[in-house]
């Protein structure tokens, strides 16, 4: 069931000039609603002349012990930035959970090898899948990419839940160049592949998954106006129509998407 | 809440406030947030006579207090909404209203005659007004020519409750408001967007796929509302506003400016509990004020 | 900053950065705040051939992103103008544009006369879109047939460069574009205010005297936009384009919808500097993406 | 001559349940611009998603020790709910300095005695005004008025400069009903009356004034889109036409106005 409620600030981390990791807990210590890996919220930006739709951010954690969500804002325009000053103790209005979720690995054998590749801001719902997959008994091998290393975020969370492979444009962290070119990817070992990040990366790792039969799904970020499937602008033409990414998606098989060329 | 209760043609509300037409999907997309139950009547989505996949992605631009989009009336068809989906919302607790849009007066009537049948609609809307289609759509609404030939066309075949929803890319609403009225429209609502653009300048290109959209939101408010009062005092048929509704006073704005009931669009995105909110701030503005009941309030603007 | 230079008839801009009409004085009371040397041109407070008192109080209401007026063009008349402004404002280093409004086609010439005289004044810009006037003003503007009117008489008059404003509140723009095209205008600049109206719930009254007023400021932004790309596509006179500008990536986007120049209005109220800003962002836009000159740039929108 | 800047905020505290007292200064300690009392400044406030106009705020003092411009602010609307939030450090952008100013007494008399009255947020400008009075000699006499006690303010700070009389609606300090009803007024001894407050307090005073031949000064808060002359929303209409608040106002003789009846 959606909800729009307040959530508390109970901490705020500028994790690097333009990235921010933004937690939030219940008012009233009552557990967070469920969220699935994949999912994302709509944050409701009150301090923005310029902000008036609902800003669309992936749930890149949940503490389960602390009752905390985490976002990892990005910030591009005056809503991210907002969203970067807000301190420990404000008052944040969200809807939540939106959207489906990543699918586990469709083998269940769980020695079958999992890469989860996420691109930019794209990582931010990696970590949270990450960390499910890893707690179901897989083990998940992150490939992380950025422009350079002060961009690669979190690596010491992800390396919490299984194998970190980092890629930098300017070679200052792991491999230089794209993701798409890392090392790890020469073995076609994967059973599986899930990504997030921009569209070009997530493009070529479809094309690269297809190519070898692997499994793949992507999480887009259209444009969004609502979030709960009502406006019909988010819609990616997939093999059954126009289909709504904030409610079928953001989570897509690449089969039902028209990427592959 | 009795002095709420408002007569629309046959449509008896249990308050004025409704929903707009594809801001609110077919209902079922709020129960989680808001008990529709509350609510005077909803609009859903744009309905056709055939399917329609609607424009290509992007659809939506976000503009100062307000947001352009570009849908073009994707739904799959009266024949499915009939089939598939009127079961699944014809026991909402309140009044369910189809917009119906075409591209030819045929498609209208063929569309709103497929609709009559249905017990649990009692009303149809029909918006001649959509900036979003090709043909058809917007065309009928910007002369009173057209206008009248589409609702001449529906009344024949249509015998409930028919709004025509017009447009406000006009010179002159009224005159496309008496013509609707004289073709025996029982109400009208308006306004439909106003047809806008934005443009990428990175990319050099509009931000939308279809070049144009419609602008809706806060920042249509000053326009829709004088329009509303332009209306109210051209025709004698009740007026259903809209445009930019965020709160109950601007519900009240609309009401004072001559609306027998008002619909939500927009800000529904923005607070999915906008429209309960307005039902609630509207009786307690009547309450602190005395008023015994909401007519007293439609089009008493003091000017 | 050679870049920048853009003709408007017989005008020749540095950049393409005015001012609007109504929204800046006669440029003086702007000198404390920015080098008018700086700008393409000033468009200063609509004149007419008598002097005029203007509306009552109250004359503004806050929108959302935005703002109605309904000042009414309150001036001295032309006379006045003549010998008291001018003479304080002739020397600026900028062109400066006279806003000239009417009742009558013959005011309208009348005026336009007496301005034609003027050494330092290239151009008038007539105002046949102003919507908070009782007679004239926006009548002559939305109809084809009355706007030619307008600028067939004026134009007889009046050899120097002539802008005729469009009114938005019309269901085909370029109808009107065109006819004012016909009788010889130079340019067209669009678009003047969207006719709006504001509701005091607590009065029940209009906030404004008037009841309606012009609505302005970036929430008409993506109405003005869509107008301006209809307007370029229609006509072959330059385009000056406005309405809700307020940065210099917003002029970059009605440059590339058409206008050859852009003028900023209630936005001056919010940052009395943006119009210099907007120059120096317009320059560093062309810098930046190696764009030869400003020319390149208009109407070079892909769709 | 009229400015643009950027102050920073010093102090901002909370007066009562809707008053703050926001304490401004220029960022590198140059002296601020010079501003006369019936001056007003320009406020933008950039955090509020319906504030889109400047808001204009009276020059409450100027402490030029300190080199702070205080502003009293009545929280009423969202923007001036938002510079109640404002807190040490903030940066503020205004325009300044504003509008006419008050003139001082006809007489030169010193001894001569002076009369401010302040109503409710109208009380803001009569602070500044008081204190350059008492500077240059002459003993003015407040007489404040508002709701309750709690909403009388800077009582203190008056004190400074001259005799302090007030009443409240409730009578919880000084007379009991409104100012104009003081008994401070029944010996029409003052030679000049300077008043700002809720329009109907500053035609009972104007009226008071003129039926007794005294000198006097109002300052109107007309709505205000520009603050500077050139918008033409502001007017009043005076025995000299429409003419604008915020450049031949905020402060006029009321020979010029149209209010006696
Ligand atoms: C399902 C989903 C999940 C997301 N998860 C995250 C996340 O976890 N962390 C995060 O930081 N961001 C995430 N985003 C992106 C985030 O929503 C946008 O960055 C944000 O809306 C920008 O708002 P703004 O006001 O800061 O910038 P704006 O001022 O709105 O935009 C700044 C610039 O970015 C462009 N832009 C804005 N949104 C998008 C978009 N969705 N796609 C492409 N371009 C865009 C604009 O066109 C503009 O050029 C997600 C988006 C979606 C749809
Ligand atoms: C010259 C001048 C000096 C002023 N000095 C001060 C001062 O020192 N301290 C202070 O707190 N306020 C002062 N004000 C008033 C202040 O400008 C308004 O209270 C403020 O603009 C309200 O903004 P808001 O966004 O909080 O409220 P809004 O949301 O804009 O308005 C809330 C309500 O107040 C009404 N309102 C807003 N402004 C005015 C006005 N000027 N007159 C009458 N009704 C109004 C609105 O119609 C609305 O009903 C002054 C005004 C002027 C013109
Ligand atoms: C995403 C979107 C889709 C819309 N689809 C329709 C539609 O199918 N039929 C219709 O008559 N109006 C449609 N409208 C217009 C709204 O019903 C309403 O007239 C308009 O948005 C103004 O109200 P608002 O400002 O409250 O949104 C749509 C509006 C939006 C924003
Ligand atoms: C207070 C005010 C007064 C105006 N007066 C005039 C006028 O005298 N003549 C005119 O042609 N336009 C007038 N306008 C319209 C502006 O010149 C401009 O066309 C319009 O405001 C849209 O631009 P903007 O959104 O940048 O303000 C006025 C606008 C405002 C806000
Ligand atoms: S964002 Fe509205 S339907 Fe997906
Ligand atoms: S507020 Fe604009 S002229 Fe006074």
């Amino acid at each position: 069931m959606k909800k729009m409620l307040d959530l508390i600030v109970t901490d705020n981390s500028q994790l690097n000039q333009s990235y921010c990791l933004l937690k939030l807990s219940t008012t009233n210590s009552s557990p967070l609603p469920e969220m699935f890996p994949g999912q994302f919220v709509e944050v409701h930006v009150t301090d923005s002349p310029t902000t008036f739709l609902r800003r669309p951010i992936s749930v890149n954690f949940i503490d389960k012990e602390k009752n905390e969500l985490w976002l990892l804002v990005q910030a591009i325009g005056d809503g991210t930035r907002r969203m970067a000053t807000y301190k420990k103790g404000d008052l944040v209005n969200l809807l939540l959970p939106l959207g489906n979720s990543f699918t586990p690995p469709e083998s269940s054998d769980k020695k079958d090898r999992v890469l989860l590749v996420g691109g930019g801001v794209g990582t931010a719902p990696m970590l949270y899948w990450g960390s499910i997959l890893k707690e179901e008994g897989y083990s998940p091998v992150f490939l992380l990419g950025a422009r350079s290393s002060k961009d690669l975020l979190q690596l010491d969370e992800f390396a919490k839940y299984g194998d970190v492979y980092t890629t930098t444009e300017d070679g200052s962290h792991g491999e230089k160049g794209f993701v798409t070119n890392h090392s790890i990817l020469e073995l076609p070992d994967f059973k599986q592949i899930y990504t997030c990040g921009p569209k070009p990366m997530m493009m070529a790792i479809a094309n690269y998954a297809h190519k070898h039969g692997i499994t793949c799904e992507v999480s887009l970020e259209n444009t969004m106006a609502c979030g709960f499937g009502v406006c019909l602008c988010c819609i990616e033409n997939t093999t059954r129509g126009n289909v709504c990414v904030c409610t079928e998606g953001p989570v897509f098989n690449i089969k039902d998407l028209k990427w592959i060329n | 809440m009795d002095k709420l209760n408002i007569q629309i043609g046959n449509l008896a509300l249990k308050n004025p406030v409704m929903t707009a037409s594809g801001t609110f999907g077919y209902g079922k997309e709020y129960t989680d947030f808001i008990d529709l139950g509350k609510l005077g009547g909803i609009c859903v989505k744009g309905t056709t006579l055939h399917d329609r996949q609607g424009n290509a992605y992007p659809r939506m631009a976000e503009t100062p207090a307000g947001m352009l989009n570009a849908v073009g009336l994707q739904n799959k068809g009266v024949d499915y909404f009939v089939s598939n989906i009127y079961p699944e919302i014809k026991d909402f607790d309140t009044h369910i209203i189809v917009n119906v849009s075409g591209s030819t007066i045929e498609d209208y009537a063929e569309c709103a005659a497929r609709l009559s049948d249905l017990d649990k609609i009692p009303g149809i809307e029909l918006n001649i007004s959509c900036p979003n289609v090709k043909e058809g759509g917007m065309a009928f609404g910007t002369s009173a020519c057209s206008a009248a030939d589409v609702v001449r066309a529906v009344r024949k075949v249509y015998n409930k409750t028919l709004i025509v929803k017009l447009s406000p890319n006009v010179t002159d609403i009224t005159e496309i408001a008496r013509a609707a009225e004289a073709e025996g429209a029982d109400s009208l609502s308006l306004i439909n967007t106003l047809l806008g653009m934005a443009i990428d300048i990175n990319k050099r290109k509009p931000v939308l796929s279809t070049v144009t959209g419609g602008l809706s939101g806060p920042c249509v408010k000053p326009v829709a509302l004088r329009m509303v009062w332009q209306t109210y005092n051209a025709v004698k048929i009740p007026i259903i506003g809209m445009g930019g509704i965020s709160s109950w006073q601007d519900a009240i704005e609309f009401i004072l400016a001559g609306s027998s009931a008002i619909q939500i669009g927009t800000y529904n995105f923005i607070d999915p509990t906008i429209s309960e909110k307005v039902v609630n701030g509207i009786q307690e503005y009547l309450d602190n004020h005395n008023i015994a009941h909401i007519k007293d309030l439609i089009g008493a603007l003091e000017v």
